[in-house]
């Protein structure tokens, strides 16, 4: 097996996420760039996992595991936050959150 | 190249291009869906590389538990059928960060690794896992569970009907 | 045996239970339900009591038009009841029929594996609701995500009592382990899991996304044809696989007389006399109001989960 | 399963549910199978009208008191020479006699009118048709119902006698006789002061 295919397609993915958090206004769009980024780092432990397993044990799939529940845990609290936020602006652009105090804006 | 390469290549090729679409995709909830075909690819992914409980966790939580809360919270929110106008900011300065650390980060693993061909490992990594997970990080484990705990309870405040809305209009 | 004659031999016989145990199932449903409301059920299609009723409804649906609506996101709707019946059919393979490895594909993490596949379903079911352009189709589907989304956490904390019980993971590693004072033992998760199965299939009593009395038939509304039929034989096949699961985790699977030699037999009988639960069930129990569903879930199921794990686990540890 | 309210046992309901649907099961279905089994009829059934049309006088009782007005009657006077007779007497000819079952609603007042039983029910009822003017039966077509009408149950024998057999009964005893209702019939229960 080429360890390079699977690294290759994890820093193109992170890549993609970093592009997609970037260029998305709909909070929720970039929340699943964010799980992509995610991703990328969990191919890279899992596969790491397999290359260099003389330097990291088994480790890398217990650290993505970990990675998979924090980013569940990650989109748990996000969403709360974005659907309280549609809730009260009946929006979910990020580039439109006011970050300084409005006076009612309904 | 043998057959694991080809399952490798193959399954990327699907995981980058689905991911691509993801976040160029002007339909809302297909984003969405060709994140869950990204996500079972990578599955996949972890699947040719032995990672056999890594991926069945992939599956039952980002597939069936993240994606779909994603899906939700789209369509709770705004879910026009068709491609929507307002997605996306200009691309540029996305284009160019993301390109560079997507385009950086591969070259720096095509180089660090070449041509190395490694072993795959036998099946059976679960137990491996089971043991690594309860001996060496049974700590890290608790706190996560604590950590999942406090994040459940979060969201639940989070959502709170009573909180945040209008006075006149009540919860 | 060459390896891939013995891969062919596994395959059909996983697509020929596909196809053959839920025409069983619905045959039984139809003769079931309506002796059960005094009725003689189909008796014409075929000679002797209707028994090709089926074959005639699948030949029926065949014939029928394919309607897509005009605004509907065309290829996410046509795709949809592919997705909804495909993780039933993949979960088939991991599912033990006798001793001595008579399953399509053993797996160290099978009871992960089915349970992860499980959960795709509600990806098809947000699909179909989302792209029939249909209000109904939606507030079906969103109350079809939160139901198999609140029913997955009393199922999988079930069958992890009942994992851990076992010390294994590998379902024909449960059914080997399995003796019969687990049926006192894990009774309270065995009814937790079959409950929250009947909600994973979305089966009456808890059919709330597909209320036909308020959204017409939720997320399958729009669907016609052999779409919609993929739609029923998912469920079909759905009660075939939570009736496979619930006998072996707790039903001891192929254990019984003689079960060297018979012990598909017995299988395949305790899966019959589940779906017979089921259907029994459908008939006998009225829709619960979706807020009853979800607080059944919450306040009952997951409780008498979490409880039956503790005792599990004090017994495993006393032992 | 959540919420029990203040019956006794948890769960009773529940277990009754299934008992009730379980007994269903295993009794006799009470679907008959029709086409291929005739059913039985009770008897009175109401199903097609017919007409004896010998017995019909037009008197029209039956077609004025139809609440939907859907027996059409046609006539014409006739002399009938009697031979020995002082004059020709006149007798009503029924030209047409329609009923019309896309209107009638099976009430069955028509047969109760008719003096002179013209009008009988009939258990018949698979008279169904593609056309709803065909429905529209004539005379013909309601005189051919008329084999299939079953003779009158019998009398009930604790039941009051008829009219015309009181009134026999009445006029056979001669005058001064007892009433009606205790000379048709015997009754053993009830003492017979005239016996």
């Amino acid at each position: 097996m080429h360890a390079v295919i699977p690294y290759a397609t994890a820093a193109l993915l992170f890549g993609l996420g970093v592009y997609g958090v970037l260029r998305r206004r709909n909070a929720i769009l970039v929340l699943m760039a964010v799980e992509l980024m995610l991703n990328a780092v969990n191919l890279v432990l899992v596969t790491a996992d397999v290359t260099v397993t003389a330097a990291l044990g088994h480790r890398g799939g217990v650290f993505a595991l970990f990675v998979i529940v924090l980013a569940a845990a990650e989109v748990g609290v996000g969403l709360a936050i974005v659907l309280q936020f549609y809730r009260m602006r009946a929006a979910v652009q990020v580039d439109e959150v006011a970050l300084h105090h409005e006076p009612e804006a309904r | 190249m043998t057959v694991a390469d080809a399952l490798l290549l193959a399954l990327g090729a699907v995981a980058v291009g689905s991911g691509a679409l993801v976040v160029t995709s002007t339909h809302l909830v297909r984003a969405g869906l060709y994140l869950v075909v990204s996500l079972g690819a990578m599955a996949g992914l972890y699947l040719v590389l032995g990672a056999e409980l890594v991926a069945w966790v992939q599956v039952l939580v980002y597939v069936g538990a993240v994606v779909v809360l994603l899906l939700f919270a789209v369509m709770l929110t705004r879910a026009p059928i068709g491609p929507s106008a307002d997605l996306d900011r200009p691309a540029w300065p996305a284009l160019v960060v993301g390109g560079g650390v997507g385009l950086g980060l591969a070259a720096l693993f095509i180089d660090a690794f070449r041509w190395t061909i490694v072993a795959l490992p036998v099946p059976g990594t679960t137990e491996r896992m089971g043991a690594e997970i309860f001996g060496t990080w049974v700590l890290p484990f608790e706190v996560l569970s604590i950590l999942l705990l406090s994040a459940l309870v979060g969201a639940i405040v989070l959502s709170r009907p009573d909180i945040g809305a209008p006075k006149e209009g009540g919860a | 045996m060459p390896l891939w004659l013995d891969l062919l031999v596994r395959v059909v016989a996983v697509v020929a239970a596909f196809l053959v145990l839920p025409l069983l199932v619905g045959q039984a449903e139809h003769k079931v339900m309506a002796h059960m409301q005094g009725r003689l059920g189909p008796m014409y299609a075929g000679a002797f009591h209707g028994w090709a009723q089926l074959v005639a409804d699948g030949v029926k649906f065949v014939q029928k038009e394919d309607i897509t609506p005009r605004d509907a996101d065309r290829r996410v709707f046509q795709l949809a009841p592919v997705v909804a019946l495909f993780p039933y059919l993949i979960v088939l393979l991991a599912i033990p029929l006798g001793p001595g490895g008579l399953v399509a594909q053993p797996l160290d993490v099978g009871l992960f594996f089915v349970l992860a596949v499980l959960g795709i379903g509600v990806v098809a079911v947000l699909m179909s609701a989302w792209a029939s352009a249909n209000k109904y189709s939606l507030l079906g589907g969103l109350r079809g995500a939160a139901q198999l989304l609140g029913y997955e956490l009393p199922l999988v904390l079930a069958a992890a009592s009942v994992a851990m019980a076992a010390g294994t993971l590998s379902l024909p590693g449960i059914v080997e382990a399995w003796s019969p004072w687990w049926l006192l033992w894990q009774a309270p998760a065995a009814l937790v899991f079959f409950v929250s199965g009947l909600a994973e299939i979305r089966r009456p009593p808890f059919d709330m996304p597909i209320a036909d009395s308020e959204l017409v038939f939720g997320y399958m509304t729009e669907y016609t044809g052999l779409r919609f039929a993929f739609f029923l034989l998912a469920e079909y096949v759905g009660i075939i696989v939570i009736a496979a699961l619930t006998t072996v985790l707790f039903l001891g699977g192929w254990h019984g007389p003689a079960a060297e030699h018979l012990g598909w037999l017995w299988t395949l009988l305790k899966v019959f006399a589940v779906s017979f639960v089921i259907i029994w069930l459908r008939v006998s129990y009225p829709r619960l109001r979706e807020d009853q569903l979800q607080r059944l879930c919450w306040l009952v199921l997951v409780p008498v989960a979490l409880a039956q794990l503790v005792l599990t686990a004090a017994v495993k540890v006393a032992l | 399963m959540s919420e029990h309210g203040e019956r006794s046992a948890p769960g009773k309901g529940l277990v009754n549910g299934l008992a009730v649907t379980l007994k269903t099961m295993t009794r006799r279905s009470t679907t008959q199978q029709y086409p291929d089994v005739q059913p039985e009829l009770p008897p009175r059934s109401r199903g097609v009208i017919a007409l004896l049309e010998e017995n019909c006088t037009v008197c029209m009782l039956c077609a004025r008191e139809c609440p939907d007005w859907c027996i059409y009657i046609d006539s014409h006077k006739e002399e009938v020479v009697v031979p020995g007779a002082a004059r020709a007497r006149q007798r009503n000819v029924l030209d047409r006699f329609d009923i019309d079952f896309s209107l009638c609603m099976y009430c069955g007042i028509c047969i109760e009118v008719c003096p002179f039983d013209a009008l009988h029910w009939s258990p018949e009822f698979e008279y169904s048709e593609l056309d709803v003017l065909d429905l529209l039966h004539d005379k013909d077509r309601l005189g051919a119902w008329m084999p299939t009408v079953p003779p009158p149950p019998a009398h009930d024998v604790l039941g009051e006698p008829s009219k015309e057999e009181a009134t026999a009964a009445r006029k056979a005893a001669g005058p001064g006789a007892p009433t009606a209702a205790r000379t048709a019939r015997a009754r053993p229960e009830t003492p017979e002061p005239g016996k």
